[in-house]
C-alpha cells in the first residue's frame, strides 16, 4: 500500500514562496488565454502581484528554519535571502519588459509565465538539498531561458542566441548529470547532508572511492560553472546576452547566476566541505574554484576592454562579476570561513542585482531613444538626459566598486573573506582586475558626459517608459542604500549559515 | 483594551498611506476620491486618537511606550552601543495633542474639499495635508528628542510646501508666495540649528535622547499606586485639617499643588509628594543613571551637583542645563514664531487658508510650546532660561498684538494674532504655568482654526462676489472657481483687504455668527473658551509675580494684560470692518454664503470655541465646577507634565481682564463705525494726530521685516553676490572651471576618448593600457562565434577542472 | 553480481566521451543534439549501475528524472531548430556566427 | 557466464552503434544507430535489475524521443545538412578536429583512470542494519524489553507489539522484565538485513519465556501477494493445524483444505498467499480436531508480511482462551520495480516530481512560443493554389525549402511565386 506523506510531513508552508510562484505560473498560463492582446498589461500586473505576494510570503517564512518536502527543500536563512534577491530580480525585470516587448512587437503573455518559471527554478535551486532536485530545478531555470533568449523569434540574432545557449547548456547539463552520477556512485545518496556525512567517512577511511567523489564534484562544478558563466565555460555569455531581448538579458544575467551560485554554494559548502586531504585543511575543491575565479576575473575584465556594444560589455562585466563571487565561493572552502564567505557572496549578489538591473534599465532606455546599445549611442547622454546619465554613472561606479555604492560593499566583503582564507594571490588578481575594469566602466561615463553628441541624436527621442524609470530609480536607491547603509542588508545575512544539518 | 496603545503606530501610518496614495495616484483618482481618501485617513487617525484617549481614561492615565515593530532599533551606533529606538509615547499630553491635530485636521480636510475645489494641484494639496498630519503625529508621539526632531523637520517641510503651494500664481503673486515659503524655511532653519544643538548636547550629556526610559515607565505605574496610597492617607489627614481640597474631587487622584490656599503642613506633605503622580522621580532612586531618560538624568545630575567637563571649562550642571535649554528656546522661537524669528508666520498666510488654519494657527506653530512643556523638567530647573522665555513670550504677545491693530489684510491680522497668542503660551511656560500653556494651546487651536476658516469663507465669498460682479456680460461659466483661476483675468482686486468688505453679516449669517464666536473667544469674553485659558495664564502670572515674588511674573502679567486689550481691540475692529456697516465694494455686495462643506466645520468649531473652556474650569467659579468638574484637564495633564499645576481662579483678575477687553471692543466699535474714512481706504486712527505715528508703526509692522532685510538680508545678499559674481563666476567659473577644470579635463578626455574612438586602444595612453588592450584583442579572438569552439573550450575546462581537482589525490596514490 | 559495476561504469564512460566527441565534431545541430542525448544515456547507465551497487533506488529515480527532462529538452531544442531553420534555411551550427568577439 | 557474454555483446553493440552514429553522414542513419545504442542500454538496465527503467528507456527514449528526432529530420529535409558543406571557414579550423579528439581522449583517460583507481567493486557493498521487534503474549502483566542496552519496549501489555527498530549488527542479550519483577534473558545474533521477532509468552504465574525467530521481510516471490508467518506460542504443547473454513464439509465434518499441519510449540510456518480475505480455523491436531481459535475474514493486504501468533490468554475468570494475534508489516518492495520507484516518487522525491511537471509545462509553452508564427498575407496565394497543388509543394511551403529528390537541397532559393517562408 502506498502511503502518501501528509501535508504536515511535507511542511509546504516553508516552501510557500517558491511554490506560490510555480503554481501561479500555471494558472496565469490559463488566465492569459482570456486576456486580449492589447491588454497584456493585465498579465504583467498578475505576474508582478504574484511576485509581490511571494516576496511577502518569503518575509513571513524568513526565520522559519526547516526542511520542506521531506528534506528536499531547505527553508533556511540562506534560501530566504536568495529568494528575496531572486524575486526582486524577477519583479524588476518584469517591469522592464512590458514596454520593451510592446515596442519590439513580441508582446505575449507567455513571456511572463516563462519568467515566473525561471524564478521558481532559481528559487528551487537555491533551496535544494538534493542533487536530483538541483538538476531538475536547473533545467526548470534553463529551458525557459533558452526560449526567452530566442523570444524575439524571427530576428536571427535572437534565434542564434537561443540556439547557442541551448546547445551549450544541454552539453553542460550532461556533464552535470554525469557528475551527479559519480557523486552518487561514491556515496550512495543524492541528499547533500548524507553526501556530507559519507564524504567525511570516505575521506577519513582514505578510500579510493574518493576519486569518484572528486570527479563528481568537478563535473558538477562544470555544470554549474556554465550557468554562472565562469571561464572557461563562459563563451556562450556574450553572444547570448547580445542576441537576447534586452530585458531577458538583464534578467538572465542575474537570475541564472543566482540559481547557479545558490546551488554551487550548497553543493560545495553543505555537501563537500569535509572533502579535505587532512582534517583542518581547506577543502580539495578550493584550488579549482580559486583558479576558475582568477581566470574568470582576468578574462572577463580584459575582454570587456575592447567591446563597443554596451550589452556585450555588460556581458563580460557579468562574467567578471561571477569571478568575484567565485572568489567568495573559493574562500568558503577554508575551514571555519564558510559562513563568512557565504554572507559576502550574498551581499555581493544583492549589490550586483541592483546595479546590473539598473544598468540594463538605462541600456533599454537608450536603446529606445537612440536605437541601439553601442557605445556611440551613449554619446551626449549627459546633456540630453542628465538624470539617466547620472544614474548610469552610479551604476558604473558600483560595478567598478567605488565607495558609497553597493558594489564597493560587496567587493570589500568578498576581498576580506578571500584574504582571511589565505588566498592572497587571488585577492591581488581581484584588485588588479578591478582597476582594469574601471577603464571600461569609466569609458561609458566619458562618452556620456565628455563627448558632444552629433545633432542627429538630439532629435526625435521618444521618452522612456515609466516602468524603466521605476526600475532605474529602485535600482539606484538599492545601490546607494546598500552602499551607505550596508547594515540594512547585513542584518539579513548575518545569521545565514550553511552547514550540513544531519550527521549520521 | 490592552492592545489599544499599539494603535499609536497606525495613527502615523494611516495619514502616511493617505499621502502616499494621493501623491502617486492622486492625479488619476479625481477630486472626489482624493478628498475622500485624505479625509478618511484623517478621520481614522482621529478615531484612533479617541480610542487612545479612552484607553488612557480607562487605565488611569498611565503613560505607555510603544515600540512599533518595524522601526525597532531605529538608529544604531555600532561602536558606542547606542540604540535610539523608534518609540512612541502615549500619555495625557501626547493624547491631547493627538486629539487636537486629528480632530481639527479632519474638519479642515472636510473644509478643504470645498475650498480647494477646482485647483489644478488638488491631490497634491491633500497629500501634503496628510503628510503634515503624519509628521505632526510623529512629533507629538515621539519618546525621544531625535524622533521628535524628525517630526519637527517633517512638519517644517510640509509647511514650506503649503506656503509655496501657489508658487505659480500670476502677476507676481506666485513669486511672493515662493519668497514667503523660502522665508519660513530659512527662519526655521535658524531655529532648527538650536534644536539640533540642544539635542546633541543632551545626547552628549546623558547618552540618550529618550524622554523616559522603559524602566521609568514601569515605575510610573508604581508611582501611581504609591500616589493612591498616599492619597488615601492624605484625604484622612485633610479631612481632619478641614483644609484640603481633596474632598472636592471624589474618585480623583489628589494632586499636589503649590496653591496659596494650603497650610504649611500640607504644603510640606505635598512637597515630597509633588512629583509622584506624573512621572516618577521619587521612585527612580534605585534605577541606574543610564537607565533614566533625559529628564530623570537631569534631575539626578542636579541632585548630585554634577559638574560637566567640556574640555577647557568645567561647568556646573545647572549652567549646562541653561545652555541646553536656551538652544532649545532658539528652536522654539523659530517654529512657534516668537521674537526674534516670528516674521515668517504672517508671510506664511500666502498658503491656502485651510492650511494656514491647520498648520500656521492650530497645530504646527504650537509645536514649540509643546516641546517646552514636554521638557518642563528642564525648564523648571533652568530659571534663567525660564526668564528669557517669559520675556520673549510677553514681548511677542505685545508686539504682535500691536502690529495686528494696523493691518488691513484679514488673514494678516489673524496671523499676527496667532503670533501674539503664541506669545501668551510661551510666556506661560516661562513663568512655569505649563498646564495653562497647554490649556491655552488647546482652546486657541479651536478658535483660531475657526477664525481662519471663517476668514477663508469670507475670502472665498469675496472672490465669488467679485467674480460675479465682473462676469456679468461676458458669460463666464461658473464652474471655475478656486483661487488661481481668478487671477488669470483679474488684476487689482484684493479679496483679503478688509477695506473691500463690510456688511457681510447679512450676506453670510452663518459665517458671521461663528466668526463672532471665535472673536469673543479670542478676546476672552465669558464664557467662551479663551476666557478660561487666558484667565488662567493671567492668574498664574499674578501668582508668580505677586505671591512668589518672581520678577518675570510682574512683567508678564502687566504686558499680557495690555496684549489682551490689544487682542480685543483688533478683533472687534475686524468684526466691524468685515461684517458691519454697508458693503463697500461690489464684491462684498454679491458675496454669497459658503457651501455646506465649509460651514459645517465652522459650526462645529464654533461650538467648541464656546464650550471647550469648561474642560478646565477652576474650582469655586459660579458653581460651574459642580457641573463640569474642576481642573479636569490639568489633573490629567499632570500625569505627563510633572511640573504642571492647577491655578486658582482670581475673580479680580478675571473681572479686570474682561472689563479691559470689553472696553477695548467698545473703543474699536466707536472708532471703526465711521465708514466714510474707511471708504477712503484710510484708518480712523491714522487721521488722529496723536495716534497716527503709532498706527503707522503698527501698519509698517514695526519695521521688523525692514530691519531684518537691512541688517541681515541685504548684507548677506551683497556677500552672496560677491561670492557668486567674483569668487564663483569670475574666478571659479571663468578661470578655475574654464581653464583648469574644463580645459584640463578636456585634454584628459581627449587623451582618453581618442582610443575609444578607434574602438581598440592602439594609441594608448601608457604601456599598461597598451598591454591590456593587446591582451583584450587577443583574448577576444577566442570568442569566435562558433558553437563548436565554445563547446571545445568547455571541454578544455572540464579536463582542466578534473585534473586540478584530482591532482592531490592522484599524487597520494 | 556476475558483471562488475566497474565494467558498466567503464562502458558508460566510453559512451559519454563518444557523445562529447559528437558534440564537438558534428556540424548538424540535430546531430549535436543527438550526441548530447547519448551523453545523457551514458550517465544514466552509470547511475543504474551504481544504484544496483548501493541497493537503493535513488539512482534509478535520478535516471527517471533525467529521461523526462531529456524529453522536455528535446521538445524545446527541436522547436528551436525548426525556428532557426525557418529563418536561415540551415541547421548548420557553423553558420550561426552573427555575434562574436 | 551467460550474463557476462550478454554484457559483452550488448556493450560492444552499444559502443559500435554509437561510433557509427558519430561517423554516419546521414542524420537518419545516425538516429537509427542511436536507437540501437539505446536499446542496448535498455538491455543493460534489465541486467542491472531495473526492469521499469528498461521499459521507460525503450518506450520514451528509443520510442518517443527518437521518433521526434526522426520526424524533425524528415520535416526539415536535414539528413545530410552540416556534412556536405565544409564552408569557407573550414581552413580556419583545421586544428579543430585533432584538438577535439585529443581532448576527448584526455577526458576518457582521466575519467577511466578514476574508475580503475576507484575500484568500486573491491569495496564492501553496504548492507542494511538488522531490525528487531517485540510481541508480548505473556500473561505476567506488562513487560519491559531490552535488547542489549536499548529499551525496545516499555510497559508492553498483553497482545501488543512494537514496530521494527534497527540495531547495529552484533550479538545481543534480550532481556524481558515483567512489571511484577524478575527477568528472563536470551541471546541472539543480529544479522545484517534480517528482521527478528522477539515473542514473550507464558502463563500468568511464570516468568515469561522468550521465543526468537526471523521474519522474512524481503520481497515476495509474486509482487502483490501477502506473506503469513504463523507462530505457535501455546505453551500447552499442543500441535496445531490450520484449515480453511470455506472448505468445511458438513457431511463428513472434515476440512478439505489444510494449510498447515502439526505445528508444534515454538515453530513457525510461512505461507505466501494472494491477497484477499482469509477465514481460518486453528485445530488441535492431536486432539480430534477441536477448534481452538478462529480467524474470520481477516484481510490479507498486498505486499505485507503478517505474523500470526497463537497464544493463550488467561481471562480474569481463570479460563484460558487461545488468541490468534495478527501483526502486520509491509514487505520490502522488489528492487527496481515500479512500486519501489513510485513509492519514492511520491514520498521523498515529491518535490522534484512536481518540479518536473512544471518543467514539462514550461517546455510546452516554449515549443508553442518558438514555433507559432503569425500568419501573414501569404494566405491569399495559398487559397488560390489549394486545389491543384501537389503534396510536395505543400511541404515546401511549410518547410520553406524544396524537399523533392531532384531539387537541390541546399541553399536553394525559394522558387519565385511560391510561398515565401515567413521572416
Amino acid at each position: 500500500m502506498l502511503q502518501l506523506p501528509s501535508l504536515e510531513t511535507l511542511n509546504m508552508g516553508a516552501a510557500l514562496p517558491a511554490i506560490s510562484i510555480a503554481a501561479w505560473a500555471c494558472i496565469l498560463l490559463l488566465i492569459d488565454l482570456w486576456i486580449p492582446k492589447d491588454r497584456k498589461i493585465l498579465t504583467v500586473y498578475l505576474a508582478a502581484g504574484n511576485l509581490v505576494f511571494a516576496f511577502i510570503a518569503n518575509l513571513l517564512v524568513f526565520n522559519q528554519s526547516g526542511d520542506s518536502f521531506m528534506g528536499m527543500y531547505v527553508a533556511d536563512q540562506f534560501s530566504g535571502v536568495m529568494n528575496l534577491i531572486i524575486i526582486g530580480t524577477a519583479l524588476l525585470s518584469i517591469v522592464l519588459s512590458f514596454d520593451y516587448l510592446k515596442r519590439v512587437g513580441i508582446e505575449r503573455g507567455e513571456y511572463y509565465v516563462l519568467v515566473l518559471f525561471v524564478t521558481a527554478g532559481a528559487m528551487f535551486m537555491a533551496a535544494a538539498n538534493d542533487l536530483i532536485l538541483i538538476f531538475v530545478a536547473l533545467e526548470l531555470l534553463s529551458i525557459p531561458l533558452y526560449v526567452l533568449s530566442a523570444f524575439r523569434a524571427p530576428d536571427i540574432r535572437s534565434e542564434e542566441a537561443g540556439m547557442k545557449y541551448f546547445l551549450l547548456g544541454a552539453f553542460a547539463s550532461a556533464f552535470l548529470v554525469f557528475g551527479g552520477a559519480m557523486v552518487y556512485g561514491a556515496t550512495g545518496t543524492t541528499n547533500l547532508n548524507e553526501i556530507a556525512a559519507s564524504a567525511g567517512m570516505i575521506i577519513a577511511s582514505n578510500s579510493s572511492t574518493s576519486l569518484f567523489l572528486l570527479l563528481g564534484a568537478a563535473l558538477l562544478l562544470v555544470g554549474l560553472g556554465f550557468k554562472v558563466a565562469a571561464v572557461p565555460f563562459h563563451e556562450w555569455t556574450p553572444d547570448v546576452y547580445e542576441g537576447a531581448p534586452t530585458p531577458v538579458t538583464a534578467f538572465m544575467s542575474v537570475a541564472a547566476k543566482l540559481g547557479g551560485f545558490g546551488s554551487l554554494l550548497r553543493i560545495l559548502v553543505v555537501g563537500m566541505s569535509a572533502v579535505t586531504m587532512t582534517a583542518g585543511e581547506p577543502a580539495v575543491w578550493q584550488n579549482v574554484v580559486a583558479i576558475l575565479a582568477g581566470l574568470t576575473m582576468i578574462v572577463g575584465n580584459i575582454v570587456a576592454l575592447s567591446q563597443a556594444n554596451i550589452k556585450r560589455m555588460l556581458a563580460y562585466s557579468s562574467i567578471a562579476n561571477a569571478g568575484y563571487i567565485l572568489m567568495a565561493v573559493a574562500a568558503a572552502g577554508s575551514p571555519g570561513l564558510a559562513n563568512e564567505a557565504t554572507r559576502g557572496a550574498l551581499v555581493y549578489m544583492l549589490a550586483y542585482m541592483f546595479t546590473n538591473m539598473g544598468a540594463f534599465a538605462v541600456v533599454i532606455a537608450v536603446e529606445r531613444a537612440n536605437g541601439g546599445a553601442d557605445l556611440e549611442h551613449f554619446v551626449g547622454l549627459g546633456k540630453a538626459r542628465p538624470m539617466l546619465a547620472i544614474m548610469m554613472v552610479v551604476f558604473m561606479m558600483s560595478l567598478t566598486g567605488i565607495p558609497l555604492t553597493g558594489g564597493f560593499i560587496g567587493k570589500a566583503l568578498v576581498f576580506a573573506t578571500t584574504l582571511n582564507a589565505g588566498l592572497v594571490w587571488l585577492a591581488i588578481i581581484g584588485v588588479l582586475t578591478s582597476v582594469v575594469s574601471a577603464y571600461y566602466y569609466v569609458r561609458v561615463i566619458v562618452n556620456m558626459f565628455l563627448r558632444d553628441a552629433e545633432a542627429s541624436t538630439e532629435e526625435a527621442t521618444p521618452g522612456y517608459s515609466t516602468g524603466v524609470q521605476w526600475v532605474a530609480a529602485v535600482a539606484l536607491g538599492g545601490t546607494v542604500l546598500l552602499g551607505v547603509l550596508p547594515t540594512l542588508i547585513t542584518v539579513l545575512t548575518d545569521r545565514v549559515s550553511l552547514v550540513a544539518s544531519i550527521t549520521p | 483594551m490592552a492592545y489599544y496603545p499599539q494603535l499609536v503606530s497606525l495613527i502615523i501610518l494611516i495619514p502616511a498611506i493617505g499621502a502616499f496614495i494621493n501623491i502617486f495616484w492622486g492625479a488619476r483618482l479625481g477630486e472626489k476620491w482624493v478628498g475622500t481618501v485624505a479625509t478618511v485617513a484623517s478621520a481614522l487617525a482621529f478615531v484612533i486618537a479617541v480610542l487612545l484617549f479612552v484607553y488612557l481614561e480607562g487605565s488611569g492615565y498611565e503613560a505607555v511606550v510603544i515600540n512599533p515593530p518595524i522601526f525597532d532599533g531605529w538608529i544604531q551606533i555600532p561602536a558606542g552601543e547606542v540604540v535610539i529606538p523608534w518609540q512612541q509615547r502615549v500619555d495625557t499630553l501626547s493624547s491631547t495633542m493627538m486629539l487636537i491635530i486629528t480632530g481639527i485636521g479632519t474638519l479642515i480636510h472636510v473644509y478643504s474639499i470645498s475650498y480647494m475645489h477646482g485647483d489644478a494641484r488638488f491631490h497634491r494639496y491633500f497629500a501634503y495635508l496628510n503628510m503634515f498630519l503624519a509628521f505632526m503625529l510623529v512629533l507629538v508621539t515621539a519618546n525621544n528628542f531625535l524622533m521628535m526632531f524628525v517630526g519637527w523637520e517633517g512638519v517644517g517641510l510640509c509647511s514650506f510646501l503649503l506656503i509655496g503651494f501657489w508658487f505659480d500664481k500670476a502677476h507676481g503673486v506666485g513669486w511672493r508666495n515662493t519668497m514667503a515659503a523660502n522665508k519660513a524655511m530659512l527662519l526655521n532653519r535658524i531655529g532648527d540649528f538650536g534644536v539640533v544643538m540642544s539635542v546633541l548636547i543632551m545626547f552628549w550629556t546623558f547618552g540618550t535622547t529618550d524622554y523616559f526610559r522603559p524602566a521609568e515607565i514601569v515605575n510610573v505605574h508604581l508611582a501611581e499606586e504609591a500616589a493612591h496610597a498616599a492619597e488615601a492617607a492624605h484625604s484622612e489627614e485633610g479631612a481632619v485639617a478641614a483644609e484640603g481640597e481633596a474632598a472636592n474631587k471624589p474618585g480623583d487622584v489628589v494632586l499636589a499643588q503649590e496653591g496659596e490656599g494650603e497650610g504649611a503642613a500640607a504644603e510640606e506633605a505635598h512637597g515630597e509628594e509633588h512629583s509622584t503622580p506624573g512621572v516618577v522621580y521619587v521612585n527612580n532612586d534605585h534605577i541606574e543613571t543610564d537607565q533614566l531618560g533625559v529628564f530623570g538624568q537631569a534631575e539626578r545630575f542636579l541632585d548630585e551637583g554634577r559638574v560637566i567637563d567640556i574640555g577647557p571649562v568645567q561647568l556646573p550642571f545647572s549652567t549646562w542645563l541653561t545652555i541646553m535649554t536656551l538652544f532649545l528656546v532658539l528652536g522654539v522661537t523659530g517654529k512657534s514664531a516668537q521674537i526674534p524669528l516670528f516674521t515668517w508666520l504672517p508671510d506664511a498666510m500666502a498658503g491656502p487658508t485651510p492650511a494656514s488654519a491647520l498648520i500656521h494657527a492650530a497645530t504646527m506653530v504650537t509645536a514649540g510650546v509643546y516641546i517646552m512643556v514636554r521638557s518642563n523638567v528642564l525648564f523648571y530647573y533652568a530659571p534663567v532660561t525660564s526668564f528669557v522665555v517669559a520675556m520673549i513670550g510677553a514681548l511677542t504677545a505685545l508686539v504682535a498684538g500691536f502690529i495686528a491693530m494696523g493691518q488691513w489684510d484679514i488673514k494678516r491680522v489673524l496671523a499676527y494674532s496667532t503670533v501674539s497668542q503664541l506669545g501668551f503660551m510661551v510666556a506661560a511656560v516661562g513663568i512655569g504655568a505649563y498646564a495653562a500653556a497647554i490649556f491655552h494651546l488647546v482652546t486657541h487651536a479651536f478658535f483660531k482654526a475657526l477664525l481662519f476658516l471663517g476668514s477663508g469663507s469670507v475670502i472665498h465669498a469675496m472672490e465669488h462676489g467679485h467674480h460675479h460682479a465682473h462676469s456679468h456680460g461676458h458669460g463666464h461659466d461658473d464652474e471655475h472657481h478656486g483661487d488661481d483661476h481668478h487671477d488669470a483675468h483679474e488684476e487689482e482686486f484684493d479679496p483679503q483687504d478688509m477695506r473691500n468688505m463690510g456688511g457681510l453679516r447679512r450676506k453670510m449669517p452663518l459665517t458671521f455668527i461663528t466668526y463672532l464666536f471665535g472673536t469673543l473667544a479670542l478676546a476672552g469674553i465669558f464664557p467662551f473658551a479663551g476666557f478660561w485659558s487666558k484667565d488662567e495664564i493671567l492668574a498664574d502670572s499674578w501668582v508668580a509675580g505677586f505671591d512668589n515674588n518672581n520678577l518675570a511674573g510682574y512683567i508678564v502679567f502687566i504686558i499680557l494684560l495690555m496684549a489682551a486689550a490689544f487682542t480685543a481691540f483688533y478683533m472687534w475692529r475686524q468684526i466691524v470692518l468685515v461684517f458691519f456697516g454697508k458693503p463697500r465694494t461690489e464684491a462684498a455686495e454679491h458675496a454669497p454664503e459658503s457651501s455646506r462643506l465649509i460651514t459645517i466645520p465652522l459650526v462645529i468649531l464654533g461650538f467648541f470655541s464656546l464650550g471647550i473652556g469648561f474642560m478646565n474650569t477652576p474650582s469655586y467659579v459660579l458653581g460651574l465646577d459642580n457641573i463640569f468638574g474642576a481642573h479636569l484637564f490639568t489633573d490629567r495633564l499632570e500625569y505627563s507634565v510633572s511640573k504642571a499645576h492647577a491655578s486658582e481662579f482670581n475673580l479680580l483678575i478675571a473681572l479686570g481682564a474682561t472689563a479691559l477687553a470689553v472696553a477695548a471692543m467698545f473703543l474699536a466699535n466707536n472708532i471703526y463705525r465711521r465708514s466714510a474714512i474707511i471708504e477712503a481706504r484710510r484708518d480712523p486712527l491714522e487721521m488722529l494726530p496723536t495716534t497716527a505715528p503709532f498706527w503707522s508703526l503698527a501698519n509698517a509692522r514695526m519695521y521688523w521685516d525692514a530691519f531684518y532685510s537691512r541688517v541681515f538680508a541685504r548684507p548677506f545678499t551683497r556677500i552672496a553676490y560677491f561670492l557668486s559674481d567674483v569668487v564663483d563666476w569670475r574666478f571659479l567659473h571663468d578661470y578655475f572651471h574654464d581653464v583648469v577644470i574644463w580645459k584640463g579635463f578636456n585634454a584628459a578626455a581627449q587623451g582618453l576618448s581618442k582610443p575609444v574612438d578607434l574602438g581598440v586602444i592602439d594609441g594608448a595612453v601608457n604601456g599598461v593600457g597598451r598591454v591590456f588592450g593587446w591582451l583584450s584583442s587577443q583574448l577576444r579572438q577566442i570568442q569566435t562565434g562558433y558553437v563548436r569552439t565554445y563547446a571545445l573550450s568547455l571541454l578544455v575546462g572540464v579536463v582542466l577542472v578534473i585534473l586540478v581537482i584530482l591532482l592531490p589525490l592522484l599524487q597520494r596514490g | 553480481m556476475v558483471v562488475q559495476t566497474e565494467s558498466f561504469v567503464m562502458l558508460s564512460i566510453v559512451l559519454f566521451v563518444l557523445g562529447a566527441m559528437g558534440v564537438l565534431l558534428r556540424r548538424n545541430a540535430i546531430m549535436v543534439f543527438m550526441s548530447i542525448e547519448l551523453m545523457l544515456n551514458a550517465a544514466n547507465l552509470a547511475l543504474v549501475a551504481f544504484a544496483r551497487y548501493w541497493g537503493n533506488e535513488t539512482g534509478q529515480l535520478f535516471v527517471f528524472f533525467v529521461i523526462t527532462v531529456a524529453a522536455a529538452e528535446v521538445a524545446v531544442g527541436l522547436a528551436l531548430i525548426v525556428a532557426i531553420f525557418r529563418s536561415k534555411r540551415s541547421i548548420n551550427i557553423d553558420e550561426l556566427h552573427e555575434m562574436k568577439g | 557466464m551467460t550474463e557476462v557474454w550478454l554484457f559483452i555483446i550488448a556493450g560492444a553493440l552499444a559502443v559500435a552503434a554509437a561510433v557509427m552514429m558519430l561517423l554516419s553522414e546521414n542524420a537518419v542513419h545516425s538516429a537509427l544507430f542511436l536507437i540501437v545504442t539505446m536499446v542496448c542500454i535498455a538491455l543493460l538496465f534489465l541486467m542491472l535489475d531495473s526492469p521499469f527503467l528498461a521499459m521507460i528507456q525503450i518506450t520514451v527514449y528509443a520510442g518517443a524521443i527518437m521518433v521526434l528526432f526522426l520526424f524533425v529530420i524528415m520535416l526539415l529535409g536535414a539528413e545530410k545538412l552540416g556534412t556536405a558543406d565544409p564552408g569557407p571557414e573550414k581552413s580556419r579550423f583545421r586544428w579543430f578536429t585533432p584538438v577535439a579528439l585529443s581532448l576527448a581522449l584526455a577526458l576518457l583517460f582521466s575519467i577511466g583512470l578514476v574508475t580503475i583507481q576507484g575500484n568500486i567493486d573491491a569495496q564492501e557493498p553496504p548492507v542494511a542494519d538488522p531490525t528487531v521487534r517485540v510481541v508480548n503474549v505473556s500473561n505476567s502483566g506488562p513487560v519491559d524489553v531490552y535488547v542489549g542496552s536499548l529499551l525496545l519496549a516499555d510497559d508492553l501489555a498483553f497482545g501488543q507489539s512494537t514496530s521494527f527498530a534497527s540495531v547495529p549488527v552484533g550479538e545481543y542479550t534480550v532481556s524481558v522484565r515483567p512489571a511484577s519483577g524478575g527477568e528472563t534473558t536470551a541471546v541472539f545474533d543480529a544479522v545484517a538485513a534480517e528482521s527478528t521477532n522477539i515473542v514473550a509468552h507464558g502463563p500468568a504465574d511464570e516468568a515469561p519465556g522468550i521465543a526468537l525467530f526471523l521474519q522474512d521481510m524481503r520481497p515476495l516471490a509474486n509482487e502483490g501477494d501477502g506473506r503469513i508467518t504463523i507462530f505457535n506460542a501455546k505453551a500447552d504443547s499442543t500441535n496445531v493445524a490450520v484449515v480453511e473454513t470455506d472448505t468445511y464439509n458438513t457431511a463428513d465434518g472434515s476440512y478439505s483444505f489444510v494449510r498447515v499441519q502439526n505445528l508444534a510449540f515454538g515453530f513457525t510456518s510461512i505461507l505466501e498467499l494472494p491477497n484477499g480475505d482469509v477465514s481460518w480455523r486453528f485445530l488441535n491436531d492431536g486432539d480430534g480436531e477441536q477448534i481452538i481459535a478462529e480467524l474470520f475474514d481477516e484481510e490479507l493486504r498486498r505486499d505485507s508480511s503478517n505474523l500470526i501468533v497463537l497464544a493463550d490468554e488467561v481471562l480474569p475468570a481463570g479460563t484460558v482462551r487461545t488468541l490468534p494475534l495478527v501483526v502486520t508489516a509491509p514487505t520490502a518492495a522488489q528492487f527496481g520495480s515500479p512500486r519501489a520507484i513510485g513509492y519514492s516518487l511520491f514520498t521523498e522525491f515529491l518535490l522534484p516530481f512536481q518540479v518536473l511537471g512544471l518543467l514539462l509545462l514550461a517546455a510546452m509553452v516554449g515549443v508553442i512560443v518558438l514555433t507559432q508564427r503569425e500568419i501573414k498575407p501569404v494566405k491569399k496565394i495559398q487559397q488560390r493554389r489549394k486545389v491543384s497543388r501537389p503534396l510536395t509543394s505543400v511541404i515546401t511551403a511549410q518547410v520553406g525549402q524544396e524537399v523533392t529528390e531532384d531539387a537541390p537541397r541546399l541553399n536553394a532559393p525559394a522558387t519565385a511565386g511560391e510561398a515565401e517562408p515567413v521572416k
